[in-house]
């Protein structure tokens, strides 16, 4: 895989009477890990949903890989995973049919496959039980299983270590690490400093 | 990182086959219109009155009410659990089109819902006094209306999916464009019931169930990006 | 010291044990009665002078629509007793109540359907009392669709405890409606106080196939009972021995 | 034995409702009995995990 | 820290003015059950024959069953909100008296949506063929009959609070305990549009109300409590 | 006030098939800080739940100053705040609005005691606007001074820190340190150390 490439100019956007971004600039290529940070409310979920297409930027464009991503959404969205606030897990289901779903829509998943995502993200344990029996930081351990199996060159992460236990904080900080070395690149908004290797992290503090 | 990528046609599969398992789940889903249709035509009689002529001289028009009642409630929940945890959000980051997928979720959406109410409807026409020759006429015309039903009730589940309490919401919107079935399907009930030729009225209602079928996934497509936003 | 037998019948292994015991005398009895009402009621009576033979469907009809009742009763008090005093064995007699009702309820209607086919010429009317045994059918399955929507067993329990003791106000319902408005269905035939309204030769088998079908009931429900309670039952000594082997 | 069965002319409806009866009667014996055995069995099961995991 | 309290009477006043701050917040949720209403009401017409003899005499009906449906509707809202957002649970912890505030919030669905039904009622009824002389007493007895249906119907929603998909296993719960309303109600109606006098059947459903008023918040505290765990 | 005290003894529950929590017991007394840990799905959820009475024990007793908490819950309940994974907001109405509801259902409040707890917790800023148009953290901070406000001894919070910047991660501490000096007592479930008086902090770690 050639060397990819995450680049945003001058992104603008309002929520409601708020101008959250002011012209924000970005550039993330493949090895790094570009970690937002900011007070409270400074915009950092706003500025990862507006890089994936869910929120409606007002100016500025976005590029993947040095093409406006607005003349492919589905290419840069098949290339992206976004995971937000809450993990997007369905309750009634269990860990494993959950991936078999969400992250089988992308690409063809094998069982064994499942099961060793399961295993890296400390959730094997509990990759049969349903969803909705399991624990906030359970939850989180099986939705990072989804991120680990999608294989894709770009993470977008919003505070991925919510309700992760201490080993949950290291587990974030070995899955990021391995994803940059095999040349993939992360934005993920974090509060407070994460444990890689600082020549691969950048930061961005957003004001509000 | 693979660059294997789930071929359109499987995505929609995988929709549907999600979406019956996640029913299979919870039987009671499966349960809960039709319950809802039997009841509605229960209560008929309880409130008109109990006399077999007068009811059977309503009795398409209950049926086909409630029917159509019974499907829009069902349309409430069509996108709203898969939009509260997120589902609906990766699907349209997932890379492939989304209007695919949403066909695989209306699709899905009739099979759980539309099938057993038309698979009902000749047993409660009984209740109300229709004779059981008429049961195939009624069940193929359920069927067709909440197969349109469920494809133009896409578009407005997908457009009140912002907003919290869309259920009424979503009814107004959708009643006037299904006001058309209603007519077209108690029509052709009642020329059921009489034993008479029931086909141009049901002709109709399967131009509805065509254009529906073209035009809804695209629609509800575009409107659940909007309401992602 | 009055109390202990209440605190016993609380008591999960006791009355695992005593249901297995109970089970094949009320299971034989019940079966004896049955087969005696069956030969008195199809063979013995003497057709009846207004409706001929088509008031022998009353042997099967009128013992389950009693049923019917009678355990949604007994549901409606186990379920009180579970709430109240907080006791697992009385919700188990609840659980196993629902399905052993709704199935009998379900065998009054159609009985009853098949009963009036002949006598009033249409298998369904909208009169009271048959509208409200078709409510009881629904508090019936309301109560095992709530019952089967938690996961939780003692959630479940406590729940539809509540819907129980609530939706009991439909019995007197169900049994009045025939009193209170005026209906097609037939007024009461049996009563203790009064004198029967309906010939001896006719009654014999009428109380015969009521009895035989209460206990059936009670056989049913402790084989019912007896899987509710395992199913209650967690980590307990006890359940390790009953299950071995 | 024919004239026993036709019932007086009532036999269409007379059998099939000692029939949906006798059906609900055995139904009802083999559900309870298959709920007895499945929650055996569940307890076994249950057993057998908790000794695993002592 | 304090140790003044608030009384129980002002913290069920906060209950309903909290709701109705809230309904006001989102108005559509005011005309919700109302435009559920006058769409069934529509509809009827549509799929049933217009003319006005056969109308008058379904009207009661017809009314009824629309009444029942959109309350109904409008109870599956009643708790969900409150228990999705955690407001429930802390309702359970706050030291108060349950059942009060569950009658505060009860009193408020009330207000927001059988009153408004009960002032529509009679404008229906019109288009129904229903004289103006009945208005009056349609009025009284279907406002009468939504409070008893809102007090029976809270303990429904308390018990399918942890269900998830509740509405229509509500609807099931509720509807057998719902019915002698139906029954009293479009009794009264029929009376009042002949003209004749319904008091009886009004008694009835008075005393269904006192009833259920007494019962129904204790049941649905209960239910609340156990629904929460 | 006289020191509050609370007490558990041999709690035992089960989540469906899982026996979570297997005979705990607790006791801490006002002025203390009882940090629960434990690895993701240890229980901590489930035993701060089970403490409010919104779990059900199967065996287990609770007391509150030495009282049954069963003989007198709303007692109980009047002298607690339980502040789960979720902030308790309805998001259409404001926070000052959600305040004055929510804690105001448990003592009277006047517009400058809100205004002040909400100064208090760094939501001064944005106490007029719908909760909803919040971000993750603005929520929290609201959800926060209803605490403050309520001014009760007992203090129940599961994973308060959550979405909170660095900023946020001090007043929290500030927040429990004063209550403890005022004589109060909190059982909070924090997977990482927070800065207190560590003659006030007691640990109880709860294993899966
Ligand atoms: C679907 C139709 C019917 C239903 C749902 C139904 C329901 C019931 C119920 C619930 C009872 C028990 C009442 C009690 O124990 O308080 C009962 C009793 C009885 N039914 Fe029916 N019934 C139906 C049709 C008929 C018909 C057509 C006949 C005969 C013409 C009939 C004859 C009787 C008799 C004789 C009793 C015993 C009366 C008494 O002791 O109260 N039923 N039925
Ligand atoms: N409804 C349920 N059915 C079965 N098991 C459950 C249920 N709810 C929780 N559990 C289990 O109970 C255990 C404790 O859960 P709890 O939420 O208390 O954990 P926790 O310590 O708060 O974890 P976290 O740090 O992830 O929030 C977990 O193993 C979880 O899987
Ligand atoms: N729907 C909305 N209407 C108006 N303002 C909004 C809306 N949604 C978010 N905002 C505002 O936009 C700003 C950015 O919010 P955002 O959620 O991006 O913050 P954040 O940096 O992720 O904060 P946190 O650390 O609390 O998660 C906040 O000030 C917030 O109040
Ligand atoms: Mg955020
Ligand atoms: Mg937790």
């Amino acid at each position: 895989m050639s060397a990819s490439l995450l680049r945003a100019e001058n992104l603008h956007l309002w929520r409601a009477e708020r101008h959250v971004l002011k012209g924000v600039d970005l550039r993330v290529r493949g090895g790094e890990l570009l970690q937002l940070t900011g007070a409270n409310g400074a915009g950092k979920t706003t500025l990862l949903r507006a890089l994936a297409g869910l929120n409606h930027l007002e100016a500025g464009r976005v590029f993947w890989n040095d093409q406006d991503v607005r003349e492919d959404r589905a290419g840069f969205h098949a290339a992206l995973v976004y995971l937000g606030h809450e993990p997007p897990l369905k309750s009634d289901l269990t860990g494993i049919e959950n991936l078999k779903y969400w992250t089988g829509m992308r690409r063809p998943l094998t069982d064994s496959a499942i099961a060793e995502a399961l295993h890296a993200t400390g959730a094997a344990g509990f990759g049969t039980r349903p969803v909705r029996t399991l624990s906030a930081g359970q939850r989180r351990r099986v939705a990072l299983a989804g991120l680990v199996l999608a294989a894709v060159p770009l993470w977008l992460l919003d505070e991925p270590t919510t309700n992760l236990d201490t080993e949950g904080q290291q587990l974030i900080e070995r899955l990021v690490a391995t994803h940059l070395q095999d040349g993939g690149l992360a934005i993920a908004a974090v509060h407070h400093r994460l444990a890689i290797d600082p020549s691969r992290l950048r930061e961005l503090n957003l004001f509000a | 990182m693979s660059d294997r990528l789930t071929p359109p046609l499987t995505a929609a599969r995988l929709v549907v086959s999600r979406d019956l398992l996640l029913a299979f789940r919870r039987p009671e889903q499966l349960v809960h219109p039709l319950a809802f249709f039997v009841m509605v035509t229960t209560l008929f009689p309880l409130s008109v009155s109990p006399e077999r002529a007068q009811l059977r001289a309503i009795a398409p028009g209950v049926l086909w009410v409630a029917a159509l009642l019974a499907a829009l409630l069902a349309l409430d929940f069509l996108f709203r659990d898969d939009a509260q945890d997120g589902t609906l959000e990766q699907y349209a980051l997932s890379g492939q089109s989304l209007t695919w997928l949403l066909l695989g979720k209306t699709a899905a959406h009739w099979l759980l819902t539309g099938l057993p109410l038309s698979l009902m409807a000749p047993l409660m026409g009984y209740t109300l006094g229709v004779p059981m020759s008429a049961g195939a006429g009624i069940m193929v015309t359920v069927a067709l209306g909440s197969l349109a039903l469920s494809f133009i009730g896409s578009i407005g589940a997908a457009l009140t999916l912002g907003v919290r309490r869309g259920g009424v919401l979503l009814s107004i919107l959708i009643l006037p464009l299904a006001v058309p079935i209603l007519i077209f399907g108690s029509r052709a009930t009642e020329l059921a019931i009489r034993g008479e030729t029931y086909l141009a009225p049901m002709e109709l209602l399967a131009s509805v169930v065509v254009l529906s079928f073209t035009l809804a996934p695209l629609a509800a497509a575009a409107a659940v990006r909007i309401s992602l936003e | 010291m009055t109390w202990t037998w209440f605190h016993r019948l609380g008591s999960p292994p006791y009355i695992y044990r005593l249901a297995g015991i109970l089970t094949p005398w009320f299971g034989w009895l019940a079966g004896v009665l049955l087969v005696g009402a069956l030969y008195d009621g199809l063979v013995i009576a003497p057709p009846d002078y207004q409706q001929g033979d088509g008031f022998r469907i009353m042997y099967v009809h009128v013992p389950t629509a009693w049923l019917s009742l009678m355990i949604y009763t007994w549901m409606a008090v186990a379920a009180a007793v579970g709430l109240i005093w907080r006791i697992k064995v009385a919700h188990a007699v609840a659980a196993a109540c629902a399905p052993i009702g709704a199935s009998f309820t379900a065998v009054a209607l159609l009985t009853g359907m098949l009963f009036g086919k002949p006598m009033w010429g249409t298998y369904w009317v909208w009169d009271p009392r048959l509208t409200s045994e078709l409510l009881l059918l629904f508090l019936y399955l309301g109560y095992m669709g709530l019952r089967s929507s938690f996961d939780d067993l003692q959630r479940a329990d406590r729940a539809s405890a509540v819907l129980a003791i609530v939706g009991v106000v439909n019995v007197p319902i169900v049994h009045f409606s025939v009193v209170w408005w005026n209906s097609l269905h037939q007024g009461s035939s049996l009563s203790l106080t009064g004198k029967d309204t309906i010939a001896t030769p006719m009654l014999i088998p009428l109380l015969l196939s009521m009895l035989g079908f209460t206990l059936y009931f009670v056989a049913v429900l402790l084989v019912r009972l007896r899987g509710e309670v395992l199913r209650r039952e967690r980590a307990a000594s006890w359940v390790a021995e009953v299950v071995a082997t | 034995m024919s004239h026993f069965l036709s019932m007086g002319g009532y036999a269409r409806f007379l059998w099939p409702a000692y029939g949906v009866t006798a059906l609900a009667v055995v139904l009802n014996i083999i559900w309870a009995r298959g709920l007895l055995r499945r929650a055996k069995s569940e307890a076994r099961r249950r057993i057998a995990m908790q000794g695993e995991t002592r």
